[in-house]
């Protein structure tokens, strides 16, 4: 994890920014898309007992579902599904503390591991009436509120860029985790779809 | 001047009327024409000449089936038809003679989408309408596809209903497995649209589809089929109904079924003269009401004459030669025929689904439908040949007078005759394929809607025998013409496929560096600096890191974060040498191998801890490399206890290469010691630059004294920037893809896709001595193999030519003494600073063996003589690199 | 030579073949009518005279790959082995009309393959010096020398993968895939070979390790040698005779655009970006795309294939962007794991297999059936063909021809 | 364009996945010592059957897992459950 003095200290987030607040890369009439730079990001892998779910759970705060494709949530903490035997736990605010001491006292089953990947992916909100519309331009999934609902979460295509898809919270925002080397392709794909968008 | 405009009735807007131009003519419609039923309102009969023939066309039909209305839309020129059209103020169209002119380019794109139904039906006709009422009522998510633009108001149920999505002017193209539908929609163009308006292309998931997509009619065929005037029955009546035009004023119309009969007496109502109703059929049907026109039934047009149009029709009985000589002429400007009807079931076909001739419909259609398939309304009548609709007694060639066929149009675009399926049958054809592709009949780009299945009958005619015989057919997407722009949809220009940027891009922009696509990535390809050659650039590069330092950008290698009680011996397994012995903290090179023993990609595998590595791939091999791991681990090894993750866009690198960069390097860490004894070769640190958590390997790549330093992507350019800057008074050089490829070839080392390409196996480039004689390696049990370990194998050779400026192209063949054929090629060749001469790399038959002799390089034709030498040709002791 | 007779247009000729019923026996048995299986009858008998052949065929003659394919003709393989077999079969080509006295519609026009990269640039450069030295004619162009061989082409360096030139046969060409299936059919007929369609094959006849014959849709046909031409089918009959071939068919999309006056006048290929595209004389374009992945035999693939290959094609010509697809369809190609065929004999005597032609059967027609009929009639392989055996995916003597194979395998 | 169902994401479409080709080809075991014969039919030969076929897909664009399943090679319909393939079951 990196410290939050180090923000400030040269972090230049993949799309340009260089503040921890959300900041807005493209917005049309009913949508606009913001970059929650320098997300926290934990990839969790271990098999999935539900006794050491549960107290890793425990320890970092948020439930780790083992329902595929559904997000634990605590705040703004979040724990995703992303495989049988794998977990992304991201925190916009700081998951470095818990993340320290969860590897410094251990006690973890062999098999258990922890990837710092803060940096691999960026973390993008699209919200607005027409956020789910936008999606639908380049992504195949069903992301219908009684299908697709607050507590879901998948790997897809949007753009034919691999992504993580989730609610952010409760209401029509998302949240589209994108690989730091896509993100600027992925962006100017959501500006030229917007372009047409209300035409 | 045959067709007029009524003084009342249709769905246009006549309080607003618009003017368009055909052939340069300036003509006038309403709103809510379209441009073929205001060139029938204003009397125009020939709207084209037959493409072989050049005979005069007029419009036959009212929809996607009209053979012969093609226009070309200025400004563009883009091909469609004239019953397709909407008019709109100022439109300007011509006529096109089957084959279009060569259009403009339209650089808008346009929209792909992507959408899940529960019921998508389509067609909005009464019964799409039902259809879709029907499946709201029911709950859940609909979708009402309609291809065409004039689709009556919606019923108040779905106006207003949640969950409900009406698409006009959205033709459904194709239906593929699942249910899948997709669809395309006009935006573009239709009257009022935003000229930024994108057509869409929609791929809609369903769960169940409704088929409303009603019938097409068929013409019948008999000799001068083709004169203008001569039209569907059912469209003359869409022209009546929809757009107030009468098609001509004394009309006779010939049937084989009880739907034309309407059309009479609705012709008659409106004010047309219609002369008679000519009736296949000895006994009409049911619905057979001539309202008060003469029905002569039992007989056929056998025949038509006129000039430019359509003038008297030759009427005889059906059956009964003797009246051939005969015949009835009876003088009329509109015949509407009406040969039967087929039901509009494409969409089933693109599936697989075979449409048979059904006897008890007169028509191809299906007796079971798939499953989550409903077809409703006419189509559903037709196909199971119930009502005015059905054609029990199908007429498909009524002879002419004097018994020849060269004017019995089958397919009027293609200008196809029965007398061509006649020559098709003489040569020996009898399969309906043959004779399409002999014919061309149903090629042009009505798709066969009018011809098909009359082709099929005067085959079946001809040959005497009967349809079901002759098999089903089938038919393939697009169920209409679509524009190749809306199928390329926003994948267009930089955004045709994704780019993979790193996070030091901006630095080489700034830079000036020209890039390369590697896979995804754009890299920085080389630097050239204000009037400076590639080559003078490449040079300079080259020579800054012998000489100096240089930096390069080296975050889009592939990096792979293995963890696990078991993650020694799986490295060990994936990579041909060991890595269960290395020492934590130090990095060793490694090679893997396809399962055929071919070699796969290379990178280094660095030791983090007891039950932790790093591994990196090749740039353009990083997705195919964890692919690869992953399905050994999942499919093979499920025993082994080890995770692999993806850590390659966490860790931006720059690699600092040249004598100088020990210097440069303690200048970023001063709290390092870098000395040769405490930071030795093929070792990692994990050191803070400033404040900064960074992951330093001393590796090499170039053959100097090097270092890769990774830090979190995010402070990538910080990090570069800081480079450079602490290294300015050393001269310090970026240095791109090209200026590497240069270094690593002078010392010799291979690259994955360059020197090799799927057929080289470690061997060949010299490198068994990486092959481990003690362990398993993915790969080994396919080098024994008796080919791969020939003597005569390509094997990796340094090459020089006699002329030190000479550059061999790369790709050149290296040839045997004589005779043709190729000894093998040249891979890699460069100017090279360090060695002040050209030289090269290749793979080359027996090659290690020959070192010391000569083989000769095919360039441009010439034979020129090159020094085989040993591929390692600066620092061979590695004393720059280790030291 | 003084000027040579206008060959026959299908159009002129009074029948083309006949429609005979099968006899109860033949020297030779060719499994498919397709392009493969007619050339060879017609070599069995031109070549070696036996005339004494059956060509059997579950459809239409020429109604499987031969009648789906985007007709492109080139010589331009990498390897020796190929450049020998498929330069063969263009000089074969190139005298078709007259050895057929038919219009086969073959127009040398070129056929060029475009490098985006630098790897593709390296690559295809390797394949005409290549090309070179095994007596090919081959050039490479830079962007600007293409640009005026093809002025519809964008060249501009703004795009995606830009052009960064490429390599053109002049040689190479199209001609017309149903004239070439009834050009050899109809000379085969006049030979005395009797081409039986709507005849199935089912299952063979046999004597301990011997072929003796095949059981079909129209009974039992026995025959001195059985000869297998069936394409994306052969590993089906193969199974019956418990045979493993290392064949897996897949679905090869193309698609015709509605007609256009003539722009383009030569063969236009992308191996990086998925497309190959030419105008035929009718004026509509042909275009063929990258393999579906999946198996299949149903003659259709993944329409998303063809939406990507749509874009592509924009990319290359701007001028696209407006004319309609008409039809897209599918062939079965049979394809070897290195993008070569095999034209053998089988491990049961009197039986041999050619099959494995992936995008390349087209071409290989007239060599194909040239070495196929040598094999068969003197049970050794043709020099052509003897690096295409079977057993090489034993010894390792594989001729891997992915990258000049007309599309990605 | 395929509707394939993942065990544990259901249904996606054919874009998000890889095809591998014939499902419970094995692969030799680590240290075995296969004959030229067992390696090149590991390599090269694969059933390619014209129906009902046993096939691996990967589910490489969304959660990773490689699974097997039945599909016909004529209709493209799929005729079983989807498998997880490795440790790990639903």
């Amino acid at each position: 994890m990196v410290e939050q003095r180090f923000a400030d200290g040269g972090a230049v987030s993949p799309l340009g920014n260089r503040t921890f607040d959300p900041v807005v890369v493209v917005a049309g009439p009913g949508v606009e898309v913001l970059e929650h730079s320098f997300t926290d990001q934990l990839d969790v892998r271990l098999d999935p007992e539900p006794a050491v779910l549960g107290a890793l759970g425990d320890r970092l705060r948020v439930a780790i579902p083992a329902e595929p494709n559904r997000v634990g949530r605590d705040g703004r903490r979040l724990a995703l599904w992303l495989a049988p035997d794998e977990w992304l736990v991201l925190d916009p605010d700081n998951l470095e503390d818990d993340v320290a001491r969860l590897t410094m006292e251990g006690g973890w089953p062999p098999d258990v591991t922890f990837v710092d990947v803060s940096a691999h992916r960026t973390l993008l909100e699209l919200r607005g009436r027409d956020a789910r519309a936008l999606l639908a331009r380049g992504c195949p999934l069903d992301l219908d509120p009684r299908v697709f609902g607050p507590d879901h979460c998948a790997q897809t295509l949007l753009a034919r860029v691999d992504v993580i898809l989730f609610r952010l919270d409760g209401t029509d925002a998302f949240g589209v985790l994108v690989r730091a080397s896509f993100a600027r392709y992925l962006v100017a794909w959501l500006t030229d779809a917007l372009e047409g968008f209300y035409a | 001047m045959s067709g007029w405009r009524l003084a009342h009735g249709g769905l246009i807007d006549r309080s607003r009327p618009v003017f368009f131009t055909f052939d340069g003519r300036r003509l006038a419609g309403f709103s809510g024409d379209t441009v073929a039923s205001a060139l029938l309102a204003n009397g125009v009969d020939v709207v084209a000449r037959s493409i072989k023939l050049g005979r005069p066309r007029g419009i036959v039909a009212a929809g996607t089936e009209e053979p012969n209305a093609l226009i070309a839309v200025e400004p563009g020129l883009a091909l469609r038809r004239a019953t397709e059209v909407e008019l709109v103020d100022g439109l300007a169209v011509r006529s096109v003679s089957g084959r279009a002119p060569a259009p403009a380019i339209d650089e808008t794109p346009s929209e792909h989408v992507w959408h899940h139904a529960d019921v998508v039906v389509v067609g909005a006709g009464a019964a799409g309408l039902t259809a879709a009422q029907d499946a709201v009522a029911a709950g859940g998510r609909v979708v009402l596809l309609e291809g065409g633009h004039a689709a009556g108001p919606l019923p108040d149920g779905l106006v207003d209903a949640a969950d409900f999505v009406f698409l006009p002017r959205t033709v459904a193209v194709g239906r593929f497995d699942s249910n899948m539908i997709v669809a395309h929609e006009r935006r573009r163009g239709t009257p009022g649209a935003n000229t930024a308006a994108r057509d869409r292309l929609w791929h809609i998931r369903a769960r169940d589809v409704v088929l409303a997509t009603g019938a097409v009619e068929r013409p019948l065929v008999f000799a001068d089929n083709d004169r203008p005037g001569i039209m569907l029955a059912g469209s003359v009546g869409v022209y009546l109904q929809r757009y107030g035009v009468a098609a001509g004023r004394r009309a006779v119309v010939f049937t084989a079924n009880d739907s034309a009969y309407v059309v009479a007496r609705d012709l008659q109502a409106a004010g047309v003269d219609v002369v008679a109703i000519v009736d296949t059929r000895v006994r009409p049907g049911p619905t057979a009401d001539a309202g008060g026109i003469e029905v002569l039934s039992g007989h056929v047009v056998a025949g038509t004459t006129g000039d430019e149009g359509l003038a008297s029709v030759l009427i005889v009985p059906r059956d009964g030669d003797a009246d051939r000589a005969s015949p009835t002429v009876v003088e009329a400007d509109l015949l509407a025929v009406s040969g039967g009807w087929d039901p509009a079931l494409r969409l089933l076909a693109h599936t697989g689904a075979r449409l048979r001739y059904q006897p008890s419909a007169g028509t191809y259609g299906v007796t079971e439908v798939p499953p989550r398939v409903r077809i409703t309304g006419l189509a559903a009548d037709v196909n199971g040949g119930v009502g005015a609709f059905s054609t029990l007694d199908p007429v498909w060639l009524v002879p002419a007078p004097d018994g020849s066929l060269d004017r019995h149009f089958v397919d009027l675009q293609r200008d196809a005759t029965a007398a061509d399926i006649r020559r098709a049958v003489d040569a020996g054809m009898r399969s309906p394929e043959h004779v399409k592709r002999f014919t061309t009949i149903g090629t042009g780009n009505d798709q066969g809607r009018t011809s098909g299945t009359n082709e099929l009958g005067v085959l079946a005619a001809l040959l005497g025998t009967t349809l079901e015989q002759l098999g089903p057919t089938t038919f393939r997407t697009p169920l209409v013409p679509i524009p190749m722009r809306v199928l390329g949809g926003p994948y267009r220009g930089e955004l045709f496929d994704p780019v993979r940027t790193t996070p030091i891009h901006g630095s080489h922009v700034a830079a000036g560096a020209l890039f390369e696509n590697v896979g995804q990535w754009k890299r920085a390809w080389a630097y050239p600096r204000e009037g400076e050659s590639f080559d003078d650039a490449v040079l300079r590069e080259c020579r800054a890191v012998r000489e100096g330092v240089g930096i390069m950008d080296v975050s889009t290698l592939g990096k792979i974060d293995v963890q696990g009680p078991d993650a020694g011996a799986f490295v060990d397994r994936v990579y041909t040498n060991r890595f269960s012995t290395l020492k934590v903290g130090s990095s060793r090179y490694g090679l893997m191998l396809r399962a055929d023993g071919m070699v796969f990609d290379d990178g280094t595998a660095t030791r983090l801890a007891d039950d932790h590595f790093h591994l990196t791939t090749t740039t353009g091999g990083a997705a195919a490399v964890l692919d690869w791991l992953e399905e050994w681990l999942q499919t093979e090894w499920p025993d082994l206890r080890v995770r692999l993750t993806s850590v390659t866009d966490e860790w931006a690198g720059v690699a600092i290469a040249g004598p100088k960069s020990r210097e440069l390097l303690a200048r970023l860490a001063p709290n390092l010691d870098v000395s040769a004894e405490a930071f030795p070769f093929m070792t990692v640190r994990n050191e803070y630059l400033s404040e900064l958590p960074a992951r330093i390997f001393r590796i090499s790549f170039s053959g100097e004294l090097s270092y890769e330093v990774y830090v979190k992507s995010w402070y990538g350019r910080a990090l570069w920037d800081a480079i450079a800057a602490a290294g300015a008074d050393l001269d310090v050089t970026p240095y791109g893809t090209e200026a590497m490829h240069v270094l690593r070839a002078e010392k010799g080392y291979v690259i994955v896709g360059q020197e090799t390409d799927g057929t080289v196996t470690a061997a060949d480039l010299g490198l068994d001595w990486m092959l481990s004689k003690r362990k398993w390696f993915i790969g080994l049990g396919a080098l024994d193999r008796p080919h791969l370990t020939r003597p005569d194998r390509r094997q990796l050779v340094g090459l020089l030519p006699d002329d030190p400026d000479l550059h061999v192209p790369e790709g050149s063949a290296l040839l045997p003494s004589g005779g043709l054929g190729t000894a093998g090629n040249v891979t890699s060749s460069y100017r090279s600073a360090a060695l002040g001469r050209t030289f090269a790399l290749g793979l080359l038959a027996g090659g290690r063996a020959r070192i010391g002799s000569r083989v000769d390089a095919q360039v441009a034709g010439w034979r020129v003589p090159l020094d085989i030498v040993e591929p390692v040709l600066w620092d061979p002791q590695n004393e720059r690199r280790d030291g | 030579m003084s000027g040579r007779r206008q060959p026959l247009d299908p159009h002129l000729v009074e029948r083309l073949w006949r429609t005979p019923a099968p006899k109860p026996a033949y020297d030779v048995v060719v499994v498919g009518a397709g392009g493969h299986g007619l050339s060879t009858a017609y070599y069995l008998a031109k070549n070696h005279g036996i005339t004494n052949v059956a060509v059997l065929e579950r459809g239409w003659l020429g109604g499987g790959n031969m009648g789906r394919n985007t007709t492109v003709v080139r010589s331009n393989y990498l390897w020796d082995q190929s450049a020998a077999i498929y330069e063969f079969s263009l000089k074969l080509w190139e005298s078709l009309e007259d050895e057929l006295d038919f219009d086969v519609l073959l127009s040398q026009r070129g056929v060029v393959a475009l490098a985006h990269s630098t790897h593709d640039v390296r690559e295809i450069k390797r394949r005409v010096s290549a090309n070179h030295a095994n007596g090919i004619d081959a050039e490479w162009l830079e962007p600007a020398e293409l640009k005026r061989f093809v002025p519809i082409i964008n060249i501009s360096p703004e795009v995606r993968y830009p052009v960064l030139g490429g390599s053109l046969q002049r040689r190479g060409g199209i001609a017309r895939h149903d004239h070439v299936a009834w050009g050899y059919a109809h000379a085969a007929d006049r030979m005395g070979v009797d081409i039986i369609q709507n005849c199935e094959v089912t299952d063979f006849l046999r004597d301990g390790d011997r072929i003796t014959g095949v059981q079909t849709t129209r009974g039992p046909i026995a025959a001195g040698n059985v000869a297998l031409a069936a394409a994306g089918h052969t590993s089906t009959l193969a199974d019956r005779l418990g045979i493993r071939l290392p064949i897996q068919s897949h679905p090869l999309q193309a698609l015709v655009s509605e007609l256009i006056e003539p722009f383009l006048d030569t063969v236009i290929m992308s191996n990086t970006v998925h497309v190959y595209v030419s105008q035929a004389d009718k004026g509509e374009l042909v275009m063929g795309a990258g393999i579906d992945a999946f198996n299949s035999y149903a003659q259709r693939g993944s329409f998303l294939i063809i939406e990507r290959m749509l874009a592509a094609a924009i990319e290359l010509f701007p001028i696209f962007s407006q004319v309609r697809v008409l039809r897209t369809w599918a062939g079965i190609v049979d394809v070897c794991p290195d993008a070569s065929p095999i034209i053998g004999p089988l491990p049961l005597g009197n039986l041999y297999v050619n099959t494995g032609w992936g995008t390349g059967g087209f071409k290989a027609t007239p060599a194909s059936g040239w070495v196929y009929a040598h094999t068969i009639a003197t049970g050794q392989p043709h020099e052509l063909n003897a690096p295409f055996q079977l057993d090489r995916f034993r010894s390792g003597a594989l001729v891997d021809e992915h990258g000049a194979a007309g599309v990605a395998h | 364009m395929l509707l394939i169902s993942c065990p544990w994401c259901g249904p996606r479409e054919e874009i998000e996945f890889r095809n591998g080709g014939e499902a419970g080809v094995a692969a030799p075991e680590p240290d075995a010592e296969p004959t030229t014969d067992e390696i090149s039919g590991f390599l090269f030969f694969r059933s390619n059957p014209k129906g009902s076929f046993h096939e691996r897909w990967n589910h490489s664009h969304g959660c990773r897992r490689w699974v097997s399943l039945t599909r016909s090679t004529i209709t493209h319909e799929i005729e079983s459950e989807s498998q997880p393939t490795g440790r790990f079951r639903p």
